[in-house]
């Protein structure tokens, strides 16, 4: 059932226009490791019966994520779906409130009444994780009109995943976004597989996303998402024409997910060996350390940040755990701008 | 006071919270050119100009989306869904992303926006143009709805919408838009959740909203002179909040209720409302609670069969004076 | 406002693939012809009050429906709009009962319980007017997977206008139709307004169905929607696509709408020069006959259609006006399958 | 008999109805490959092969379009919305066509066609994978309302659905996937519009449906052996055809109401009832009705949070102890 993307569809590099000095290169390689590192975490506590309700993963897809975050300015504007721990971390949620929202604890990002799908946090820009396929695409719009309305120079980044490229709000969004010339940039995850549908399968076109920009009257841009740098450079230029007037751009990256959909799905329905070359190949974050090693880093600078993020990911699993459940009083409050939830005097 | 039709005071309170706050924007199809297909919001762009006042693609989720991400980001948009009817293509936005977000993100989200809408029959348009849906938003958590029966009602209490910290649902009763009354001059607010007591009576209540309202009224009047019976109505103006207090008191009072509703009857709020007040009035009923509603059915477009189907005058006159 | 159209950009003719014969030529003319003077009494009965609630009208858009009509098998199904008298018409649903239905009488196709909206005839294979933008564009899609199933050979065939291009559906039932290769036909007919807003307005592409065949794997093609020859061309090689297994073809043609948008709207948002191109130099009826005459169709021909029609639209309009109105009763019927209405015992 | 889980009661039924009728076709997203999300479809495709049994897009509105079309010529398709809440996607096709193609065809359409869906709260997924919206349903004329508590009631139900002449609503509550039960082999069908007398008393009726009908029966066994109180438990199973004479007799036996249900308060088909009974069962009543509902609130994710607001066996008891 696999599609297969061969490498050589994806363009591998732009243009240089951004270059990158050490410091971002580690900011990047730090990103994707904690992102790694707390999913690999989330698995693990999951595998312990310690997450309550689903959990999505994004790992194998960390350099989106990455290099966005790091291209990004610290008023912009992040949605994204359930699978969205990546994309609210780099934003910089905090992995304590990340885990304990998994958990289902009281010091959860959400204390518990959001749950994993539905991460947010508007002080750092994480406007939302969104749990109905195609739904934020839209909002994100809305965000990116305020922007502009504002006159602010923010820009709002949308990321979905190949599925959701055939729903309706995909094209009502982006066909939106580009008549009124929105700072929004929409970012398809291609993971290649919807929950255990290859996308190939229910597609009328092999790149989803980027062989429809022209309906929108943009280019069409397919990068490798597996690429760091690729993804930094992608996202300044994107970043750029949102803040200068230039409206939307519609970006397709190229990525796979490690493991299942969500929670326990073994990913049966994936060819063996398409995982393996994915996993062993094309694994976004040794490559990454690889390539900075081969480029003439030195090791030990990697080596602190896995340590340290190592000790993170301890840490916050640690303060996790420590909390307790939410007081039963929450549930019945926040449904209004008051605080409460009455519907009559 | 000046008289205003039904359409004159939606354009009225828009402007008012327009030129009041900057950060109130207004969206929707055909909604500033042409002023609105049924021009109620007619010289708004003129007045507000079109970074304020936009066009939109048909795309109703686009219009919702952008409505709350908007609302989301510090400003206060209201949007227009056509006939509200459509809410149905746009549903996802209002139940699933609107209503919720606040309540999901642990109370960190805000959406302070309006959704207007044409709601409701008597226009021969048909079952897909003429529906009156009121009972579907109040069947959502974390939405306000609002009905208004008369233009005074809608000026105040849309500017009221607008400036109301949480998503508001708007239904416009078209039927009415040319229906006219003295409306306040000036700066204009009625707070959300007060029922108005239309008429005072002492025999049985009638909770009536929006277009059943003048229906319910006229009824009042040929209940007293013909069957001697003395009819309080109530509108309660918005669903959500409901102001369950005077709808308790006047029962308490009068022993009897009769809602009337355009929606079709299955889980229309007049059954909410029966239900409150069965529960918490039943000692004081001295009669069965009856609802009159539009059929179970769809409707039909044609005059002569929709208005066998929508509550008449007469359906209500006949109800209350059967009553035991 | 108004977008210009400019005539270059429609293709105006095909490569003759499906020559016509004078039969169908004067199938095509009369068939327009009918059109004409059904929507121009439509239009007259509306102005003396005679329609009840609303009516659109799709004076000037005559040539697209007669050449699907004049294409279609018999056991083939039509979806459109609310501005679908053309399109009922056309596939043998009976005047009367079209102008019945407006005027709101027992003789009408409905009996007054669907409207002008939703004029449907199923024994003509006319499968319904739909009033909500877009909706029936799945549904088309359905009957197309239906007659696959079933293996019929029997197309569906689905217009619409270019305000629906922008939303969800149109999305969905594409790339559904493209995928599953069903047997039907979308035919935007671009009269270049949505309601009283210029689609280039409010549309990122300037052809807002032929800019976006390709992302569903689909040529583009763009015709002028004026031209009924054309038009039966272009159905001909889109229909045997369809039977053949070929799967979905998606046609814009251009074209324009003479009166307003629906019931008493003058138009006035639209140029009068731009009005008066099309009126007077782009009118399909009378530039198809001026092309007959001019290749030599014996005009007598053509005059007897034209007395045809005027008696059978006046005959028409006296059976219609002659009925009274629908009986209470039917109000409370055929909600469900069993004839009756009632939800509890 | 053979215990079946309520999702192998799913596809029973199914397999069932596609032996019998070969125009019987299924379609959803991950139904075919994957057997559904649920693994509520597991070996159809299998038995009736990639014509009958497909995966489409994530395109809801084109999964019921398609569902309608081939419905009305001539097939019988089952249609698959994974989650309940993703219905609000896809609203306009059920309410303004599914539901109106006969009526506003002038009984021309035909529409034989089934939708089901994962209703319900209790996984844990958060407000946007749990609501229970069977009264949205129920709000909507021209479409049968169907919603099993047990696996027996799936198998028979379903089949009847997919056998009926007209739209049906087929709501599978997530919460009792695993649960198993006895259900008949072999051809087994259940009329819809049959409410089911799940445990006979004489104090008070209690109305519950799908998951709320085995609170239902606990609290009733715990109400009888620690209140001395005798609860009839009536399981309507079907929302639209309701089977209001079964409701209504019991009541006029017990003399009081109590219906549970899992929607959230306002507007729920709770207050239907209550309105129904309230009318015509006035004078029977010993007691004002009482509606045990999730609260008018968004649900929350987190287990300790969610098992307050959707009725528990603790509430029922609580409730039914002290009424009048
Ligand atoms: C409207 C809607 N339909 C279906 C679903 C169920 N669903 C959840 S995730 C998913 C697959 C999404 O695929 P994709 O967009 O590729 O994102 P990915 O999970 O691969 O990141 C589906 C079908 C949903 N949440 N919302
Ligand atoms: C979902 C939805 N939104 C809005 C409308 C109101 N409406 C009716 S016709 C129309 C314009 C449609 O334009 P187009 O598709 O170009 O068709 P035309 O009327 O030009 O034939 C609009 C916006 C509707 N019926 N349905
Ligand atoms: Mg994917
Ligand atoms: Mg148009």
């Amino acid at each position: 059932m696999g599609t297969k993307v061969t490498k050589s569809k994806a363009k591998t590099g732009s243009a240089g226009k951004y270059p990158l000095n050490e410091t971002k290169q580690l900011e990047l390689y730090q990103k994707m490791a904690e992102c790694r590192a707390l999913q690999q975490r989330a698995h693990d506590l999951f595998m312990q019966n310690l997450v309550k309700g689903t959990t999505h993963l994004g790992l194998g897809q960390e350099a989106i994520a990455a290099g966005f975050g790091a291209a990004m300015r610290e008023d912009d504007y992040t949605f994204n779906t359930y699978r969205g721990h990546n994309h609210n971390y780099v934003r910089g949620v905090s992995m304590t409130a990340i885990l304990g929202e998994l958990m289902g604890r009281d010091i959860g990002q959400l204390r518990g009444k959001g749950g994993s799908m539905h991460i947010t946090d508007t002080t750092k820009g994480a406007m939302g994780s969104y749990a109905i396929i195609g739904a934020h695409m839209p909002i994100a719009a809305g965000a990116a009109w305020s922007a502009q309305y504002r006159g602010t120079e923010q820009a709002a980044v949308c990321f979905f995943g190949d599925g959701t490229t055939n729903i309706g709000t995909f094209h009502e969004a982006l066909n939106f976004a580009a008549v009124w010339k929105l700072p929004v940039v929409y970012v398809c995850e291609n993971n290649q597989y919807m929950e255990y549908t290859a996308i190939g399968d229910v597609t009328a076109v092999p790149n989803p996303a980027a062989d429809r920009a022209a309906s929108y009257g943009l280019p069409s841009i397919l990068v490798d998402g597996n690429d760091a740098e690729v993804m930094y450079e992608t996202a300044m230029a994107a970043l750029e024409k949102a803040r200068s007037g230039g409206g939307p751009t519609l970006i397709e990256a190229v990525t796979y997910r490690h493991y299942g959909h969500s929670r326990a799905d073994p990913g049966k329905y994936r060819p063996d060996e398409e995982v393996a070359e994915w996993k062993n190949n094309r694994d976004p974050v040794p490559n990454y350390r690889n390539k900075l090693l081969a480029a003439g880093m030195d090791e030990s600078k990697l080596a602190a940040i896995d340590a340290n993020t190592e000790e993170m990911v301890d840490k916050a699993t640690e303060e996790a755990k420590s909390s307790g459940p939410p007081p039963d009083e929450i549930a019945f409050t926040d449904v209004w701008a008051d605080g409460g939830a009455a519907w009559r005097n | 006071m000046a008289q205003l039709s039904y359409r004159e005071a939606v354009a009225a309170a828009i402007a008012q919270e327009m030129r009041r706050d900057p950060n109130v924007l207004f969206l929707g199809e055909d909604v500033a050119v042409a002023g609105g297909v049924f021009k109620a919001t007619v010289g708004l762009l003129e007045e507000f100009g079109p970074l304020r006042v936009r066009d939109t693609p048909i795309s109703e989720q686009a219009i919702l989306g952008a409505a709350m991400g908007a609302a989301m980001t510090g400003l206060k948009p209201i949007a227009e869904i056509m006939f509200s009817d459509f809410f149905a293509v746009c549903w996802d936005t209002v139940v699933n992303e609107i209503a919720k977000a606040r309540y999901m993100s642990n109370g960190q989200h805000e959406c302070p926006l309006v959704i207007r809408s044409a709601n409701g029959g008597g226009a021969r348009f048909g079952a897909q143009h003429s529906q009156s849906i009121e009972n579907w938003a109040m069947a959502v958590p974390g939405i306000k709805v609002v009905a208004p029966s008369n233009a005074a009602d809608v000026k105040g209490l849309l500017a009221a919408s607008i400036q109301d910290p949480d998503p508001v649902l708007f239904f416009e009763q078209k039927s009415m838009y040319g229906t006219k009354c003295a409306v306040p001059e000036g700066d204009y607010v009625i707070p959300l959740g007060q029922a108005n007591i239309s008429r005072e009576g002492s025999d049985v209540t009638v909770v009536a909203l929006a277009a059943m309202v003048p229906k319910a009224l006229k009824a009042a009047k040929i209940l007293q002179e013909k069957h001697g019976v003395s009819c309080e109505v109530i509108d309660p103006r918005c669903l959500v909040p409901l102001d369950t207090k005077s709808i308790l008191e006047s029962v308490s009072k009068t022993g009897r209720l009769v809602t009337v509703e355009e929606n079709p009857r299955l889980c229309g709020w007049g059954a909410e409302i029966a239900s409150i007040v069965g529960e918490e009035c039943f000692w004081n009923l001295d009669s069965p609670i009856t609802r009159i509603t539009t059929p179970h059915i769809p409707l039909a477009s044609v005059d002569v069969l929709e208005d066998l189907m929508i509550p008449s005058v007469d359906r209500i006159v006949s109800v209350v004076s059967e009553m035991d």
